[in-house]
């Protein structure tokens, strides 16, 4: 069902865990549908000097936020912003149809966790632009067609 | 060490089932409507499947039908007594933890015209013999309650459920897929009038089942066709499975007072030291009127696929009703049907045990488990709350 | 000497093919829905053989659907369709030669207020295109034409049917059981959108069929329950079945010009030598639009039972369109079809050809069935009239 | 399918053929329904001196029929007209159910032979009371109940 990299990540997740003093956190997703993905950011001149993730839910979602976070740590906020949710599937070697939401919830970590940090200190980003906050209660599953 | 784990999902063919079946492929191939001796020995091989099948429900042969599996056994009772006795009525009486067969069988005859209750559950899976009772109307053909639920073991009052049913006249089906192999069931005793079975849940092979139809009981046919299982039920016989399940089932029955105590002691051992070993959890399904194969316990804060997954790479096969490994978005409506929030259902598991469990199994999955948790909740967003007191 | 000539009711499952099947039952026994390693094998498993289905066909993996067998996928095809599509119309075409799967399902739909023709065919087999025109109405959602008769090996026109259907936008199923690893069915090519078949009539197992379903369309499922076969058809799937189904599939399709070849020339030899060596025989079915491996003849004056069982005292096993074999009163309704006399139909026979076919079989059969004949002419008051110039 | 009495009487029919200044003769049966049977009699001082058949019929059809000529060979009349197609049935070790009328028909062959016998004797027989000949359509399939 999953690739070798996907069964990597989900074993062997990186960057696991909380920064307490984090600059920026997000949370997406909700216990109703099984997946939630936190993420923690250190930033410093609008660079990802530290992420962490904490995810509650499938082998999938584990292994989408433990790549998504390797493929933004030390990027620019820009670079982060753009990171989609392709790309983090294709970085797994892909994922089955039915778990691509799980790499669309990892997207939406990093941009909900962004937009704390520009609600912070007063930040405006291109990659933000059209940008709303998730309320918890969407249905992420559904951003995708299988 | 390679522990299987997942017995009510499906079982290996036991060696004596596949020698008896071996012969029927490559030998003994004759079809079974042919005169020629080739086809009258397929014909007397599928009677004696017949007759070993019957002999375990003390039914008489002619009440036993093959089918091509549990999910076809299901559809044929419920849709066949639909067709048959709609000019009488148009209602009938289901309960909310059916397995899928039974469940979107129904939901189909709903858009068909037919009316569908389904009978909501108590915290341990039972359904209520009142409710039962006061759903009941004039225009109730068909009463269907599954026998023995298949994620979380719970057995329901078939005896009590029969009677009301017969007291009213009211054909009863019972999904017995789960029950069957583990539990004596007694048609001369037990007011069922068709019964779901499947061999490769009992050891026997996949793509084969059966429904026992009391004598005198005339559904539409599924499958229409030749004349196989007298006129009945359309198709080429499947003879190697037919024979393979027959003696399945009769080794099965062979002794069920042993395997239902063997089976027990292993659950209740296994369930308990879980339990203590690890925090947060909740036994799901009845404490006693329970599958003796079934564990089925939900670990609060963690989600289900990502246990099964930690299982597989430690060689233990299990399941989970997450929705993550149906496929469907929602966790299993069993476990929202006795009443767990979907966060609590995303996190259970189920670890179903059969004739080859050992206790050196048992014993590794308690050994293995907790760390499989605890990673998992350390990981988990909502457990870290918990240890910060906002849960 | 054992002479099987009976290919056409069933095959024996061939070596490779249960080599390829037997690990499934006692090994690799997971559940396909399951996660764990042992689950994804079986889905891995099924999903090689859905290709290797898919290639005979060239068709595209997610047009092939496993079934319980060739019956179950006619069932489906026909109800499918009439349920899905009864918005638009009620109206099926089919044939009055088709296999008792399709024509008993049409006949339950017939009481189900669905109208039905039953197109008539020719004294070869063949149904008329013009009469196929004509049977065409505005409510007409379906027309089913088998590919090739199971009892005298008729090929239909299948290609200008398919045109037909698809300028009229009626959509065209074919009950392709017996055309099955004898033919190449070019799904890109043929114009058709439903095709059933079943494995055990090209040396796969019995008990699995499948059905072509062209991408794209929608029919309502037959077997509710399960997310198997992306939810269009429900059950555990038969593992080793489906594996054994492709394997025998993908030999069939190996070396099908030289098949072809082989059989045809045993069946002309065949019939040529029994034309010849009994008088007072007819060739039923068509001369060249014929399945390679069909042979039917009618003996007047003797009832096809008595023939077989005189074959069968001689190691033969063959098939009859009489009525004595069929369990019904009536013979043949294939026979009957053609115009045959009820008389003439009774005394048909039937010897279908196969891959273990030997030249030496062909002899063996010319050499007892002159005798077999006879004898049971010399005891038939009907070849008594015709001696005293009576008949 | 059959017991090893029908497969014998099937392979070796006793009195199989006829006898051409026969004093009595019975056909029943048609060739719609795949089964004809016609019987031929010597009668003397009403007894079965000689009896043989001739049949078109599956192979319980042959096996009743060359039973039950056994079975009143030699026997009186009214003996002969007392057989039942039980008692032919029986003789044989049973026929599946679906085969009994043939057995039905062995009983009416006979019946239908002395029937003749005495419409050409101008003779009465207990056992033909209320027996009407057979036209030819009637369908013996239905006699039996299966
Ligand atoms: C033409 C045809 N259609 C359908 C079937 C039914 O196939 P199965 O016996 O696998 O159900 C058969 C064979 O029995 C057949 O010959
Ligand atoms: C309770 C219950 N009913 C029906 C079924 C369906 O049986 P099968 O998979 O043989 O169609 C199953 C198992 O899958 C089951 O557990």
């Amino acid at each position: 069902m999953y690739s070798e990299k996907v069964m990597d990540h989900f074993t062997n997740p990186r960057n696991v865990g909380e920064i307490k003093d984090a600059d920026a956190v997000g949370q997406v997703g909700n216990p109703k549908c099984g997946d939630i993905m936190k993420m923690y950011f250190k930033i410093e001149n609008d660079t990802v000097k530290d992420v962490k993730f904490k995810t509650f839910g499938c082998g999938s979602a584990i292994a989408s936020s433990s790549m998504a976070t390797e493929l933004i740590m030390g990027k620019t906020i820009d670079e982060a912003l753009a990171l989609s949710n392709k790309a983090v599937a294709e970085a797994l070697d892909g994922l089955p149809a039915a778990k691509m939401h799980c790499s669309v919830l990892a997207e939406e970590a990093i941009k909900s966790a962004i937009y704390d940090y520009a609600q912070r200190n007063n930040k405006e980003y291109e990659g933000l632009k059209g940008y709303k906050p998730p309320t918890g209660d969407e249905d992420h599953h559904d951003l995708v067609e299988e | 060490m390679k522990v299987y784990m997942d017995y009510s999902a499906t079982t290996p063919v036991k060696k004596e089932v596949l020698d008896a079946m071996i012969p029927f492929f490559t030998e003994q191939y004759g079809n079974p409507s042919s005169i020629y001796q080739m086809g009258q020995a397929s014909k007397k091989a599928i009677d004696e499947a017949r007759d070993k099948i019957a002999k375990t429900f003390n039914a008489r042969q002619d009440e036993i039908y093959f089918t091509g599996c549990g999910s076809e056994s299901d559809n044929w009772a419920i849709k066949g007594t639909a067709h048959a006795l709609k000019h009488i009525g148009n209602h009938i009486i289901t309960s909310s933890v059916e397995h899928h067969a039974v469940l979107h069988t129904c939901e189909y005859l709903e858009k068909q015209g037919f009316e569908i209750t389904y009978l909501p559950v108590d915290s341990e899976g039972l359904v209520s013999l009142e409710d039962l009772k006061n759903a009941i109307k004039d225009t109730t053909i068909l009463i269907s309650i599954m026998y023995a639920n298949n994620e979380i073991g719970t057995i329901q009052p078939i005896e009590e459920i029969g009677k009301i049913a017969k007291e009213k006249g009211i054909l009863f089906h019972t999904d017995a897929v789960q029950a069957y192999g583990h539990i004596v069931i007694d048609t001369q005793a037990l007011p069922v009038d068709m019964i779901s079975v499947s061999a490769h849940k009992l050891y026997g092979p996949k793509g084969v089942g059966a429904l026992y139809l009391r004598k005198g009981i005339k559904i539409h046919n599924l499958l229409h066709g030749g004349g196989q299982e007298k006129g009945r039920r359309a198709g080429t016989e499947n003879i190697a499975g037919i024979v393979g399940f027959g003696k399945a089932a009769e080794m099965a029955y062979t002794d069920i007072e042993a395997h239902d105590k063997k089976l027990t002691t292993f659950r209740n051992d296994l369930t308990k030291r879980i339990m203590e070993a690890i925090p947060y959890t909740r036994l799901n399904g009845h404490k006693e009127k329970r599958l003796c194969n079934n564990v089925n316990i939900s670990f609060q804060y963690v989600e289900g696929e990502g246990i099964l997954l930690g299982l597989d790479m430690a060689g233990i096969s299990a399941s989970s009703g997450s929705a993550c490994t149906s496929g469907s978005l929602d966790p299993s409506h069993v476990l929202l049907g006795i009443g767990l929030t979907h966060e609590i259902a995303h996190g259970s598991l189920r670890l179903t045990l059969g004739d080859m469990t050992t206790q050196e199994e048992i014993d590794y999955v308690v050994e293995k488990l907790p760390a499989i948790i605890q990673r998992l909740r350390d990981m988990s967003p909502l457990y870290e709350q918990v240890k910060e007191g906002n849960r």
